[in-house]
């Protein structure tokens, strides 16, 4: 079941997004949530959709269900969503005179009034918040342990009226229904209860703290920001410094002075910020310092639109830099491996001294959905650092390309950085042969990442007939649209490293008969990507663009298109 | 030999006759002076002349971008602040491309000394103007002679409110190397802008002109009086040296940051705390 | 209606009560009462909520990125000196992302004007600390306070010896006109930096706040004396308001240009000159 | 002839080569000269080569046929290089023991005593002059007539001491060779006396002024700083505004605002001062501006060798910026096409309103050789602009995606530039169609692109067997390269723009046999591209990435490996 709720900046949706997705999954539902919203502080129109299911549920979906304007324009920017099935419930003044027509199932409730009556405009969220309570069978006490937990801050008095607000509105879930019409029943999980409900910030950085980070060094930037605050906030438990530096140039240098004397450091930032971060790069890159970006995607080119998701920075991240030298890309698609490509993002950066991207997007980040853990038993630990003796030399040849790495202030050598070209030691030289030498030494290392990278994961029928390819955070919504479009003849093949690129994947591709690639960005740049390591072109192509997440419906009905009417498939029938 | 002396040869990749060489004895003079162990001393310098400071003398150096000087050291710093740490570079670096950098580390007050080789002009790109050259002074770039008011790191800074101001001209070694010591030990950040003669690309302001055209604040002067110290540091003619400004009892910036309260290990002692992260993952069931 | 006003209605993103009204007012009535025809102005800004200014009053606009107000703003003015030009933005773009803009623009003098819309805080991301945020002031990201010296701009305009340094308020609506409309005659850079209430983000420097923390500078000030003005640019307690610092006969940036001086057509009037070309090419020969 | 000059920084090679270019030039010898240098002011060791031909010579070549040792050190680095053929000249001292073991030719003269009889050290290098204009037959007065030209600033007492010892070396000349020892006979064309001298610098700067460039601004950056100095010698004179930024955000942000305001502007630098503008090219990306971009490479990764060459920079410019915006790159092989193709950069960034690169690198800026002309006859100076109307409006949907462009104060309209996501007037919008048709309409602007694109020239047998594909500067050494082959089954393709990808490409791809790429990089950058865009791998990659320019030897030892030995070919035979 899909719910939107549609209001302005300003008017706390995302305080009812968080009591009501917490209140629904402790009673045993599955939970979805995401927000979208412009880039303003007060006013214009932002949506919150929740999806409750007897199923797990991860994706953001064109359908409504039961739609809840909750101010005047709130529906304007939903009339190709709003259905003859879709529940319309709330204030008659904000309810469009063309839905009152009869044919739209409407559930009349003054909020506003009973909010008013109950101290206050404000209080419309809790009322709202009870009638959905009450629809969905929640227990009352456990609306009201949320609504203490969440509102602590607002001191006795308001608390107390918010409890009464929502109390009135679960009184008034009671009498919507006609006498014939069903309440939700949707089933509930006894295991769902205990699950955790995660965003994508909170599995990023709590990923961060499995890896050992220590150091954080960022500008705020939509969507990236949430990573940083996460950071903040656990600064002082879990021994991190957090730095909001003056520039994302100082965040990225920062970062990179930490990893030297012995810190683990992240940034993160967004496209805009990422520009500025990009000599930084190259220059760990050259000086072979282990560095950790978080690179929150959001629509581009410029600042492009702040609030909205995009996966259009995938080739700017593999690309960007002056000068050649690895580096590895991680495109988680699940809060699960936002949580643990996070920690593997702090192996790689280490071991190989390279630095590693954690590719996320806006939509990434905010979605929110309960999984049965986040697996803390592999919390990584290991340390790449020596300890150096008197002749130690940073920049020694090795079979691999990887020297060992020393830090100032631990042993006796000392520790030469250097964005010159250098020797051994790290001191700056023209020579040519060395010069080689080290170029050669730093793409080495490339082998390495090579075979640690993650394979992408196959979904559906072995013995495929058409293969639909999808990276990072894209991963749930073509899930579903093949769902909903049924076709037992087409699997899944989900990217959550896209660079170095599997080795598999050529031979992946070769067995399809059609291979369609889904993509958030209008040109197809993994598609791209995979014909410059393999040579295979894909047969077609759904991409959305409009700042909007990929929805199962654009899937869906993007196959249906590309794949023709399903075909009698697999010997199965 | 001091002990920052290396053991063998090295080709230095200076002028003969250049400033730099003799800021680069002051340097190890004031470290050895110190008795600083070079095994704690990292420096960190961007790209240009001076930025090579580094390569000359027998400690740990971090040599990053051009520019971007004081971030990493602010990051050295805060990872490990046993580590003494020295931000050392070109006026071009620290001014022009690094200017908004200055300013910040300025505010944000690391306990890290800031030594900054004034030549006015861009050497190592062969001679453009600098933001500390002097209006007139002719380049391949600045055909008719730069018109911009030249930078003043001294007034700039203490209108920062900078924890340490102080001037130095390499040509007298002895005062570079006492206010380079007074810097190091100064808690909080320093700033020493060093005149530097560059006898290449600067034939306006060599040895001669710096000695004429500076002179030693006298004793009396206060450097704790901001006001007396702006003056000083705008005042016409001849620009003065020694330490112009001291803002006591500022925190710094390692001290501002929490995690240190509780424990004093620099960050590459410290492992993850996994009952710490289990309890955050458990805390969002609920 | 003045003339830079839409003759339809424009949905403004700003908060009810934001102090941003009151500047665009301000900015509106100050172009209306110069009598500046609209289709000769053009406003730049970077991003933020200051910086959506522009888009509320018919005028040309820059509107580019995120603390990058002032170069183009210098370029735009340098390449079509004709052109009345005002980069506007907020404090974290102007003296954090784009410090190092705000101190070379300055030394580079353009004949243009430059307002902040100093909220003491990164609005448009939420309530984050921006360089002028006071010390202690509690936000998302700075859980303990802010323990950074906050960022004096018209002292380190003062310092870099800026040609127009004046501070206003949003809250005294005609003090501001005026002052903008000063800036915007003055010839040379101008600041002109206002306290500007954020009653979303910034519980602390309120309206309130400001009226009781700011006075107006008195009538006998004299704003060419350097010291004077450094000395009200820092004195503890409240904040002076009004013309704090003009340093008269700074050439502008446009006029040490040296091809306007044969020629005063801005560049897109120019088309290239083949005789010199075929004399330069040929010039090559021998 | 190959002639190389070994001195340190602050010996005043580059003058020496300067005249002596000049000299050899006007006297009816093909001439091209190189200079190698290190990052330093004094010292260290540094080289020119100047080669001296009957035919055109363009490329820097191993062989060295005269070795002039200029200082104590000065054969260390080319102990490879000079073998029993190499004739070494110059003062006894600066020659090494092993070369005077009677199996190398050498020719003693104490160039240094002569120059302190004449004045001091400093004259030796007009000595040397002397010597080699007398070795080549040049007339004394046209020597006279260089140095005075190019020392006129010396004033007449130092000019007067450098002429003497200019007569004084050539006298020496006459005596060097032994009886029956021929001195240098190298026909000369009496129209080589007139042709230009240029060298890359100069090519691409006066290429700026042809395409009505108006305003420069940059931050000083090894190689790029050539083509800033170029535009301020030139700035009153023809009328460009130059500004030295104080960091390339400001450069490039500058320049993105002239255009803006009417402008025609340029930004030179290199790949660490590129990084910086990153976020202004999405920016230009986004309001759709011109920006014309000199991008002079050298190798990385951070500051790398600062005066050395590469051409690893392709990816990088081809793929920098987040978000989603058409733009070209041109990579020109001549100096013509230094020319022509920075013209043309303008033409194309003005009338599709996008960035367009040239992509140079530090052999290409610095190589110095004589072209028959420059074409001004086609100076381009179409402009773009359109005088506005009241009703304007700056993002204008039309067919190619091209809306005719205003500027402030000219016209009625108002010209509305924003980063953000816009609608057609230039204001901000959240509007999820108006995003996806913006998106499009720059996008659609690529097609225009395609259709102009340079299409890469075909140099040898149209039924070739191999192929060998370079771009940008590597031309001449693969031509001289393939020359010393001597295979005639064998064509060579260069691209002057790389991007778009000419369409062609995939047609002559796969009429080859073999094809082999050379690239001046270490991971065949250029190759990576045309697989992504065709599909196409390459049978083989020859590589150079030790900081020094491609060699003909360097393709010819690499092509006979790859190509195995000549086979019968072609039918030719
Ligand atoms: C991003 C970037 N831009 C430009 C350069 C080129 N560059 C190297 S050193 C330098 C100027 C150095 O001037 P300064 O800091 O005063 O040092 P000096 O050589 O005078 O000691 C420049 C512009 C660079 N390395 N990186
Ligand atoms: C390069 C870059 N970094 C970060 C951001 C995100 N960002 C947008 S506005 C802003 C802060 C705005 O603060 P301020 O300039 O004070 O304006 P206000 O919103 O307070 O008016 C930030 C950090 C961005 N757009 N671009
Ligand atoms: S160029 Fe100037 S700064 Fe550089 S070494 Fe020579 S004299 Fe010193
Ligand atoms: S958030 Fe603050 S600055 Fe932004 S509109 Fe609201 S009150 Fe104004
Ligand atoms: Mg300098
Ligand atoms: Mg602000």
């Amino acid at each position: 079941m899909s719910i939107v709720f549609s209001g302005q900046a300003g008017q706390g949706l995302q305080t009812l997004e968080a009591l009501l997705t917490r209140m629904l999954k402790r009673s045993g539902y599955n939970v979805f949530s995401y927000s979208e919203f412009m880039s303003r502080i007060r006013g214009g129109n932002n949506s919150t959709q929740v999806r409750v299911s007897s199923r797990r549920v991860f994706s953001y979906t064109r359908r409504i269900d039961l739609f809840v304007p909750l101010h005047e324009n709130a529906m304007e920017r939903f009339h190709d969503r709003i259905t003859q099935e879709t529940v319309i419930l709330g204030d008659r003044a904000f309810i469009e005179e063309q839905y009152l027509d009869g044919h739209h199932p409407v559930l009349e409730v003054p909020i506003n009034e009973v909010a008013r009556e109950k101290g206050g405009a404000v209080y419309a969220n809790t009322v709202l918040l009870g009638i959905l309570a009450g629809l969905f069978f929640v227990d009352s006490d456990l609306m009201h342990e949320e609504i203490r937990m969440i509102l602590s801050g607002l001191g006795e008095d308001r608390l107390q009226k918010n409890l009464d607000a929502s109390d009135e509105g679960y009184e008034r879930s009671k009498k919507l229904l006609k006498p014939g019409q069903a309440a939700v029943s949707i089933e509930r999980t006894a295991e769902v209860r205990d699950e955790v409900l995660t965003d994508g910030i909170n599995a990023v950085g709590l990923g961060g703290l499995a890896g050992g980070c220590t150091f954080v060094s960022s500008y705020p930037m939509s969507p990236s920001t949430g990573v940083l605050v996460f950071f903040t906030k656990k600064a002082e438990s879990s021994g991190v410094v957090v730095e909001q530096a003056e520039d994302e140039i100082s965040a990225v240098n920062m970062a990179i002075g930490s990893w030297y004397a012995g810190g683990r450091a992240l940034v993160t930032t967004s496209g805009g910020g990422y520009a500025l971060m990009v000599e930084g790069l190259s220059l760990a890159g050259c000086i072979e310092s282990p560095l950790v970006i978080h690179l929150g995607q959001r629509p581009g080119p410029a600042t492009g639109l702040p609030t909205r998701t995009e996966q259009a920075d995938l080739q700017f991240a593999l690309y960007s830099g002056h000068g050649e030298f690895p580096r590895a890309i991680l495109a988680p698609g699940t809060h699960e491996q936002g949580f643990s490509h996070t920690r593997h993002a702090f192996y790689l950066a280490d071991k190989y001294q390279v630095p590693v991207f954690i590719l996320t997007d806006q939509f990434f980040l905010e979605r929110r959905y309960n999984v049965p853990d986040l697996d803390t038993s592999k919390v990584y630990d290991q340390r790449f650092i020596v300890q150096t003796r008197a002749d130690y030399r940073r920049y020694a040849l090795t079979e691999n390309g990887v020297s060992p790495r020393g830090i100032p202030g631990f042993g006796e050598g000392r520790v030469r950085a250097d964005s010159d070209e250098h020797d051994e030691d790290g001191f700056i030289t023209e020579d040519f042969s060395t010069r080689t030498a080290m170029v050669n030494k730093r793409l080495k290392k490339l082998s390495g990442l090579q075979m640690e990278v993650f394979p992408p994961q196959l979904f559906g029928p072995e013995d495929y007939r058409n293969l639909v390819v999808c990276w990072g955070s894209s991963l749930h919504a073509v899930q579903e649209g093949l769902d909903m479009l049924g076709r037992d003849d087409t699997a899944i093949l989900h990217y959550s490293q896209v660079y170095p690129l599997a080795e598999v994947t050529a031979e992946y591709l070769e067995r399809a008969h059609k291979k369609i690639v889904v993509e958030s960005n209008a040109t197809a740049q993994f598609a791209r990507l995979v014909r410059s390591e393999t040579g295979i072109a894909f047969d077609g192509a759904i991409l959305k663009y409009s700042g909007l997440p990929l929805m199962p419906e654009d899937v869906c009905e993007g196959l249906h298109e590309k794949l023709g009417k399903k075909e009698s498939t697999h010997g199965r029938l | 030999m001091g002990a920052y002396d290396f053991d063998h040869a090295v080709d230095i990749a200076w002028c003969p006759g250049c400033g730099n060489f003799r800021i680069l004895e002051s340097v190890k003079d004031a470290l050895d002076e110190l008795e600083l162990d070079p095994a704690n001393v990292v420096f960190v310098s961007g790209i240009g002349q001076a930025a090579k400071t580094p390569q000359y003398l027998n400690a740990h150096y971090f040599n990053g971008l051009h520019g971007r000087t004081l971030p990493p050291a602010t990051a050295i710093k805060a990872s490990n602040p046993e580590l003494i740490v020295i931000a050392e570079s070109g006026d071009g670096d620290m001014y022009g491309e690094g200017g908004n950098h200055f300013m910040h580390a300025i505010r944000r007050n690391p306990d890290i000394t800031n030594i900054v080789h004034n030549n006015m002009v861009y050497a190592l790109t062969k001679g453009q103007a600098s933001p500390t050259t002097r209006q007139g002074f002719v380049t391949p770039v600045q055909v008719h002679g730069v018109t911009q008011e030249p930078f003043n790191p001294v007034a700039v800074a203490i209108a920062l409110d900078a924890s340490f101001v102080a001037r130095a001209f390499a040509g007298d070694a002895r005062q570079t190397t006492d206010l380079i010591k007074k810097a190091i030990t100064h808690k909080g950040y320093a700033l020493v802008d060093i005149f530097q003669p560059c006898v290449t690309y600067n034939k306006v302001n060599t040895y001669g002109w710096f000695k004429q055209n500076t002179y030693t604040l006298e004793e009396s002067y206060d450097p704790t009086d901001r006001e007396a110290a702006f003056r000083k540091a705008t005042e016409p003619g001849k620009f003065p040296l020694g330490v112009l400004y001291i803002k006591e009892g500022k925190p710094t910036f390692e001290e501002g940051l929490s995690l240190y309260r509780q424990d004093a290990r620099p960050l590459y002692q410290r492992t993850v705390d996994m009952e710490m992260l289990r309890g955050l993952v458990d805390s969002m069931r609920t």
